[in-house]
Formats: C-alpha cells, structure tokens, sequence
C-alpha cells in the first residue's frame, strides 16, 4: 500500500479533522458527528440540498459543499454509505425551511440509507425530494437508466440546483432543474489501475500495467467489454465518446459542455490529450463546447484512469452553470 | 416448550459477532469478486457494534433487543447489507414487541417480519441473487417445522439447511441488484455474498439453540 | 506504462494543443511555435512575468499563466528545459514596456537557457531580470541555498509577483517582492512511488511498495537519507516540518501559509491527513496558519507523494497572496 | 598536411549522431544513476537534428557549419548537455569563421572555444566532475600532438586517448553541478554521464579522420 496514512480506521476522520482545519470558515460539523458535515452559514429561506456517499472520491461529495452549490454532506467509510441517522442530522441543520433536496448517486445502500433518511426527516416536518444522478453509459442499456450509476456527471446536478437554490428558486423549481440535468448528462469511464481501500490493504481488482478497463465503475465495478490491451489515449475517446453519443443522442447543432475527470493519479497532461481528441470529434460532429472543465471531480482514491462527461446544453442550463461557486475544493469565477 | 429469551437473543448476536470475524476474509472474497470487496470489514463492524451494544443492555423484551440490534447496526454498519439486516431487525422488534421469550412459532414469526423488512426496503424477490435466497427457503422450513410441532432445535437446524440449499442454489443466478448487477453474467457460478451472510446468520441461531444457553 | 497518451514524443505538444482548445480565450502561443506558450490579452505597460522549465509538472509551469499571476512559459520537453530561442519568443511577446522579470526553479539546464535568453532579450532592448525558486530545503544545506532546487514553493513567488505587476509596482519592485517570498519558503517533499517519462517508458529510479524517500525532488533527485519503510503519515510530517522550521527558522509568534501539494497520484484525502498533523504541529509551536492551500501545485505525473510548504508572512506578502487570481489551471477568489 | 574540411565536417557529425544512437541505452543508464535519465534521449535527438540540418546545407565555411549545429543542437536539445554543447559549438564557430578546412593547429583552436564556450556557460571547473574532465585531457594532447607536429591522424588518437582516460578519472570525483550534485557522495565510483559525451565526441572525431572521407 501506498498511502500516507496513519490507521486506516482512522482515515476517513482524520482526513475530516484535516478539512475542519484548513477551511474553519467554510464548513463545520453537526451531531457531534464530524461526518455530519455543513456549510458554516445555512441561508434561511434557501432551499437545502445535501448530498452523502462513501469516502475515497474527493472532490466528491464534500467538495461540493459551498456557495453555490450545496448545504451539507453525510460522509460515509471508504466506498460504505453515510447512515440515515447521519444523513437525518445533516438535513435538519440545513433546512431553511423552504425543504430539501438529496442529490446523490445511484448505488443501492445509498438510496436505502437516503430513503430512510428521508421518511424521517418528514416525521419531523421537514419536505425532502430526491433526485439520483446515474449517469455511467456503460452501467446499464439505454431504456434502463435506472439502473445506470451515478459518477462525475453528477457535478453538473450539483452546479445547476445549487446556482438556482443559491438564486432563490423553490424546491420544485431546483428539483425540476436537477433533473433536467440529470437528464442531459451522459459518462463513460476508463481505468488503468486499481486501487486500495485502506482497512483492506490490497486491491479488490486486478489490471496490469499495460491493461485498461473502459466502463470500469468508481468502485471498481466491470465495465461492458471487460478487460482489454490499452489502446492509445485517442482510440479510447473514440470508443467512449462513440457511447456517450449515441445513448442521449447528442446530435449536430447540439451545445454541450464537456467534463474530462481525472480518477485520482491520472496527470493533468494526460486529461487534456484527452481533451484535445474529444474536442476534435465533437467539432467533426457539428457539436459545440462551452464550458470545459477539466481536472479531478469524482475520483477512486489513486486509481488511474479518466471518465468524459457530457452536458447537452440549453440556455437555462448554461446560464446557471456559469455562475460563480465557491467551495473549499472547487472555485469558478462567472463564467 | 423450549423457548428462546432475552439472555440467548444476546448469545446468538454474540455468535453472530464472532463467525463474522472468523469468516471475514470469505466474505471479503465473495464481495470482491463481484461487488466492491467491503462485506467483512462491514459485517464484523456492524455485528462487533451490536453484540457490544447489547453487553450492557439490561432488557428482558425480546422485541426491544432486536430493535436495538437494528438501530445499532444502521449506524455502524449503514452498507446495503447493514441497511437491510438494520431494517429487518427493527420490523422484527416491532413484530416481537413485549414478548419475553420466542418459542419455534415465535421465532417463525420473527423471521418473518426480518425478511419481509428486508423485501420491503430491497424490493428484491426471490432468485435474484440476494440475501433473499437464503432466507425465503429458511423461514419456509421453520414455517413447516411449526406445522410438523418440531422441537426448537430440530426447527431450526431444518432452518439452516434450507439456507445452506437456498445459498448454493445462488450459484445458479444472476445478480439483479446492487454492485453486483453490473456483473450482470458474470455472476454466474458465484456464490451471493449476501445469500451467505443469510446463511451464517441461521448458523449462528442453531448454534444458540444448540448450546441451550439463555434458554427456558 | 499506464498512461493515456498517444505516441509518447507527441505527449507535450498533443497535451498543449488540448490546452489550447480548451481555454481558447485566455491563452495562445507565439512565434508559430505551441511551446511558447502566452496570456492572449497582455496589458501594455504592467511588467511582464515569464517562467518556463520542463513538462510533466502540471499545473506547473504553464498552469500560472493568467490573469493575477504570470503572463508566459515556454514549455520543454518531459522534465526537460524549453530553448533559449522559445524563451526570447515568449519574452519578446509578453514585455509590455515596462521588462520582463523570469521567474524559474533552480536547475541548470533551465539557467543555461534562460541566461541565454536574456542576453538575447538585452539585444532587442528589452530589460529582463531573474529571480531563482530554490526551495527544497531537502537538496543542500543550510548557507547553501543557491544550490537548492525549486519546486512546489514556487507558487508563491509566482502569486505575489503576478499580484504586485497586476497592481502596476514597477521591475524592480516585483523583483522585490518576488526575492521577499523566495526568501520566506521553504518546502520539503516525500515520494512513495517513481514516475514514468513517456519517451522512455519504464520508471528511472525504483520505490517499492512499503517504501518512501523523504527529500526526493520532482523528477527523482534523491532525499537526504536514502530510501527507507514507509512511516506513519504523522511521523512523516513530523520530520518534513522539523527541517523546515529549523531551516528559516520559523519561530513562535510568525504567521505562515501552507501548502500541502500532491505529487501526482495522491488522494486529496491524504493531502487533508497531512495537513490535520502539519496544523497540529504548528499550533504546538505558537505558529499561525492563514491561507492553506492543499492541492496539486506542482507534479511529476503519476508519481505517488507530496510535499509541504511554509510561507512566512508579513502584511505585505500577506494582502498580495490574498488578491485574486485567475488561471485555466488556479482560481482564486479575493481572501 | 592533412585538413578537415566541410565534408569532413559534416560526416564527423553524422558519425557522432550513429554513435548517440548505438550508446542511447548507455547514456540513459549512466543519468538514470546519478540525474534524471534523459541524457540518451536529448543526445540522439540533439544530434540527429544537427545531423540532419547539416544534411541539406550547402556551405564550405567551416566556423559556419560549427555555427549552424550548434542553433540547431540548442534548440533541438534544451537540456544542460545540448545547451553546453550548443555554446560550445557557437564559440567554436566564431574562432573558425572563414576558414576551408581545419589541420591539427586549427582542430586545437577549434577544441579551445569549444570547451571555453562551455566552461564559461557552466562556470564548472576541471574536478567536478562534467564534461569538461573528458575535454580538458582532449585539448592538452591536442595542444600537445601540435607541439610534436604529429599527423593530424595521431594527434586525433591521442586527443581521444587522453578523454578516455579523463572520463576513467571521473569514477573518483564527486559531482558538483546539475541534478547530480544532489547525490553528493554516492556519485563515488560512478562514470559521469557528460563526460561520456564528450569522449564520444572525440571517438566521432578520430573515426572521421581515420576514414579520411572529407579530408583535403
Ligand atoms: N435490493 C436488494 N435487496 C436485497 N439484497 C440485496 C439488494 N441489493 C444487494 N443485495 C445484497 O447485498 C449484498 C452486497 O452487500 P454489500 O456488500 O453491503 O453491498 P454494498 O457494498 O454495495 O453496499 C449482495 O450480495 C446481495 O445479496
Ligand atoms: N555546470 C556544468 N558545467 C559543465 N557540465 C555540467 C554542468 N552541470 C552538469 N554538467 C554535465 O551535464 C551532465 C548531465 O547533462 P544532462 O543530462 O543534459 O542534464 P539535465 O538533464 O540535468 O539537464 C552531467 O553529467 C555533467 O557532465
Ligand atoms: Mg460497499
Ligand atoms: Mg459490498
Ligand atoms: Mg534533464
Ligand atoms: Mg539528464
């Protein structure tokens, strides 16, 4: 194992006293729980949206807890969901009293715990809505979205309801904007190397140097194809965007904004060979890109390996994505 | 008739505790080959909590025990598995509520609100591959062991190996929920990891009845 | 090799012609040549800033290059430095009038190129000066700071000069201050694996699994004690920071800004482990933290480790690092 | 007496762009151990470039052809080797400029601005362990074979003699400049990867005159 660490029982907490420490301002912690973790200043009147999910992704899922975005986050183990008592305690120190909204990925002991979390949450009065991002092409047929996982697309749910929620916009209306998200995200994925949860100390996959796994999932979850000799950075676009294209479809005329993710020690030179490529396929394809963004949203420790994300776009979208955001991992300017 | 209370509640979840250490890495194993590799270290977490919980819980309603088993295990171990097992014990509390003792008829009883907790959250069915498979064919046996007025024991060690076939049986299906579903074929010839989970906990009760302990 | 990439002798220019089709509005290259890389607006009159040195280290060098910070970098090849030629492009491109000042880290070949340079530069009447990140506390003794690499505690050199030269301080009051931070950093690194170049496809140095090397620079320059078993994250801490503090010495009562950056492959979740232990250590010792910044600063690719960094701090150095800045590569609000 | 003129010239680095490429792995080897691995790499692609440039460069001035390598090897090979070398080359340029063909007097001159070119890029000096302990011996027995009046054959063979011998000596020095000052001490015993260069340079040499292709 590589890590610098020190218990790995004690990882997940010590990285949370480490983030307490450096962003004191920004965000703190409720229930005396420091996994229960929320913006410093809850708006009131604003709608809350909170989010939850394993540890071992950052950005994701704290990292999106700020201006702009969301309100609070239940933090669970490496790749274990938060509990519905921890995502229960975030819920109640965010609600503005305007409701609430979870928006987090679809993997079952998520949606059991948030589920749960939110028939309590109504005991106490509290309106909540759901909205699950499940956006992985390679996780489910077209037809079966349901089924599909949630992955770095999800960023884009985030963005978007939190700049309508941050603007003043109702529950129904950041609902109605998260699933408009939602609905026009589309990812594909490909990892290089595995990685190491660290109470295990091994990894739970194997791929050797010099193998790749395109639709491989965030946890280590097979991809389509399974396990193949890894091809050069431009046939792996080819193959992927090829997907991404043909699920939604996205189609000539068509404004996207595009998402290279980084899956933890994939280089940033590497991300934008990557984007060199998929900016010359959409621009054969008659597709425009507004908005790249590029670096690490939703990652799997130091698993290497990268995943595109597209948005299509239309002008409620793109106007709420440009809106400045500023959280302790994630800074955007008005775009 | 013998009648299972609150001091052998507590044995079995102490038993219960202890086969998810020894049988750790197996589920370990099982996880990772085709699910994200974390059933042992949350199964021993959840049940370790649970069994810690309990040593110093003085209650003698059974109904109480199982619902503070369940809310334990939500918090220590909140993976698809805690959830649902957290689930089912709570509906099972609720089922058993006030009672001191659980006789073969009462523990049928049990493990029905237990499975039907779990259904209800999973809103899985029997053959697609879950814990389901190995819980469905045990409660049908304690169901048939009332009927045949089996003793407590025999009750269930019938419950147990109606587990044991449901699990193996597992090898045969494809996985329609969780991780595991997006292995979609590849489940194929697998053991569930959570079919064993169901497995071991009907181990851990037979063991309870066996030893006798906390028995009246 | 577990790399994205295409044919590895396109890796630099194929990454920068990514980069230039992502953020087509904020930078461009001159003289025909993708490798002289420059801000696309340059304010006439403001002093201009140029860095430039090896690839593989993003977002260093180029990634500075923008608004609130440096103005152009000519890129080298994979730990290589760029041409004299491709330096005077990008100086003769970036001097608004008023002279360039080149900002660079302490390695020979980048000296020999950027000396050059600038008696070219002092030919076209163009006034340059020099200012040498040197950093690596790691890399020579103490009273022998000319010798020492620069590495990731160039970032702060490069934002209070960016800062001042936004402001409009003239040459030699950007030199000033950009002297002023040299001097007050000092940094400390810890590799947990090596790192591949694409041209050569197999690591130039091993580090096994359970093995660290406190010390090594950013292309795998050794420590000062060689290899040794992996430590806890606490004690490593404890030994990077026990050099730096002797080193300035920074002493009880001094503010200082942090910098916890990741060498490539990882996590942010280990950055924060880090960081809640440096915050520890500092605080036992009556030293005050403003302005953390934990990240990816300055990389080599894929190689697993990080390293730390202090800024001692006075108003002035302080009211800089705080003002905004906006890069394709660093975002930073107004602290 | 024998001169080495523009043919000559160019076939020289043409042989020593081959040699960079059959001792690539070498050089690789000997940077990896004490720098940072690169030196096979910009030396092959430094001189392939030169090589190539003076391929389709239809000029007879000698100092101009040095002139033009060295653009070519600066901007072609921006490390601290191909930087050296390319001052070196430049230097080298100017103190020939105009002439037909070099004898072994103007080999020696040639060789001086070469190493004083790089001497004051690199503000190394003889012991430290660069490329200057293989050039420095060069140009002494060169200085010295112009004493002896030695053909211009022998004087090259023992130019290149005294650079194998200076690169031998290099083991015993510690390294004071560039990335491999970082490992002090454990540079003992190792060969230092520059110097290697330059005693190349002097084989490329001996082989051209030797051939006696582009000799006048
Ligand atoms: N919807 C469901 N209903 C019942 N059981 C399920 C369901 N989904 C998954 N399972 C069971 O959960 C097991 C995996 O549990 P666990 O490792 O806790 O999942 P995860 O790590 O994905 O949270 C599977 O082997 C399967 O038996
Ligand atoms: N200041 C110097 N003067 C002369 N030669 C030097 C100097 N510094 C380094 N060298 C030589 O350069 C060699 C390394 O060259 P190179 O691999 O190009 O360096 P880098 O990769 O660091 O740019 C060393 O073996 C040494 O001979
Ligand atoms: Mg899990
Ligand atoms: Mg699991
Ligand atoms: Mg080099
Ligand atoms: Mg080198």
């Amino acid at each position: 194992m590589r890590k610098l660490i020190n218990r790995p029982e004690d990882f997940v907490d010590e990285m949370l006293q480490g983030i307490y420490a450096a962003h004191p301002d920004k965000v703190t912690y409720v229930n005396n729980d420091l996994r229960c973790y929320v913006r410093k200043h809850i708006k009131p009147g604003k709608v809350g949206l909170a989010t939850g999910g394993g540890s071992g992704h950052l950005p994701l899922f704290l990292g999106y807890v700020g201006e702009g975005m969301l309100d609070g986050c239940s933090v669970g183990g490496v790749f274990q969901s938060p509990s519905a008592e921890q995502m229960l305690a975030v819920t109640k120190a965010i609600d503005g009293g305007s409701g609430v909204l979870y928006i987090y990925g679809n993997y079952t002991g998520d949606i059991m715990n948030f589920d749960l979390a939110a028939e309590l949450a109504a005991v106490e009065g509290i309106t909540v809505e759901t909205v699950i991002g499940c956006d992985d092409v390679a996780s489910a047929p077209k037809g079966r979205e349901d089924k599909r996982r949630g992955v770095a697309g999800i960023f884009y749910l985030y963005k978007v309801a939190g700049a309508a929620a941050e603007a003043g916009a109702d529950l129904a209306e950041v609902k109605r904007l998260a699933l408009k998200a939602r609905d026009n995200v589309r990812t594909m994925g490909v990892a290089l190397s595995p990685c190491v949860i660290p109470e295990i100390g091994k990894p739970t996959f194997e791929l050797a140097d010099g193998e790749m796994e395109i639709g491989m999932g965030i946890h280590g979850e097979p991809g389509v194809q399974g396990k193949a000799k890894l091809a050069t950075a431009d046939e792996i676009v080819d193959q992927m965007l090829a997907a991404i294209l043909a699920d939604l479809p996205f189609t000539r005329g068509d404004e996207v904004s595009v998402l290279i993710n980084g899956l933890g020690a994939t280089p940033k030179e590497e991300l934008y060979l990557l984007y060199r490529r998929v900016h010359q396929v959409l621009s054969a394809e008659g597709i425009a890109v507004s908005y790249p963004y590029l670096g690490e949203f939703a990652t799997s420790m130091e698993m290497a390996g990268a995943s595109i994300s597209l948005l299509r776009l239309d002008d409620e979208l793109k106007s709420l994505l440009a809106k400045p955001a500023h959280t302790p991992f994630f800074v955007q300017h008005q775009l | 008739m013998a009648e299972l209370q609150a001091a052998g509640l507590k044995a079995f979840f102490r038993k219960l505790a202890e086969l998810m250490v020894a049988r750790k890495d197996e589920l370990t194993e099982l996880d990772a080959a085709i699910g994200d590799g974390d059933l042992g270290l949350t199964m021993t977490k959840g049940f370790g909590a649970v069994s810690e919980a309990l040593a110093g819980f003085g209650e003698t309603d059974v109904g109480k025990i199982l619902s503070k088993a369940g809310a334990t295990l939500a918090a220590a171990a909140p993976s698809t598995m805690g959830t649902l097992l957290a689930t089912g014990l709570l509906r099972a509390g609720q089922a058993v509520l006030g009672r001191a003792g659980l006789d073969l008829a009462g523990l049928a009883q049990m493990l029905e609100a237990f499975v039907e907790g779990i259904s209800a959250r999973g809103k899985a069915k029997p053959g697609d591959k879950t814990i389901l498979d190995s819980l469905y064919p045990a409660l049908e046996a304690l169901r048939g062991a009332c009927e045949q007025q089996l003793s407590l024991v025999d009750g269930v060690a019938a419950a147990y190996q109606a587990a044991v076939q449901g699990l193996a049986a597992t090898k045969e299906m494809v996985s329609q929920h969780g991780k595991a579903a997006c292995f979609g074929e590849r489940t194929l010839g697998r053991q569930d990891p959570g079919a064993t989970v169901g497995a071991y906990i009907c181990e851990a009760l037979l063991a309870t009845v066996q030893d006798g302990e906390g028995l009246g």
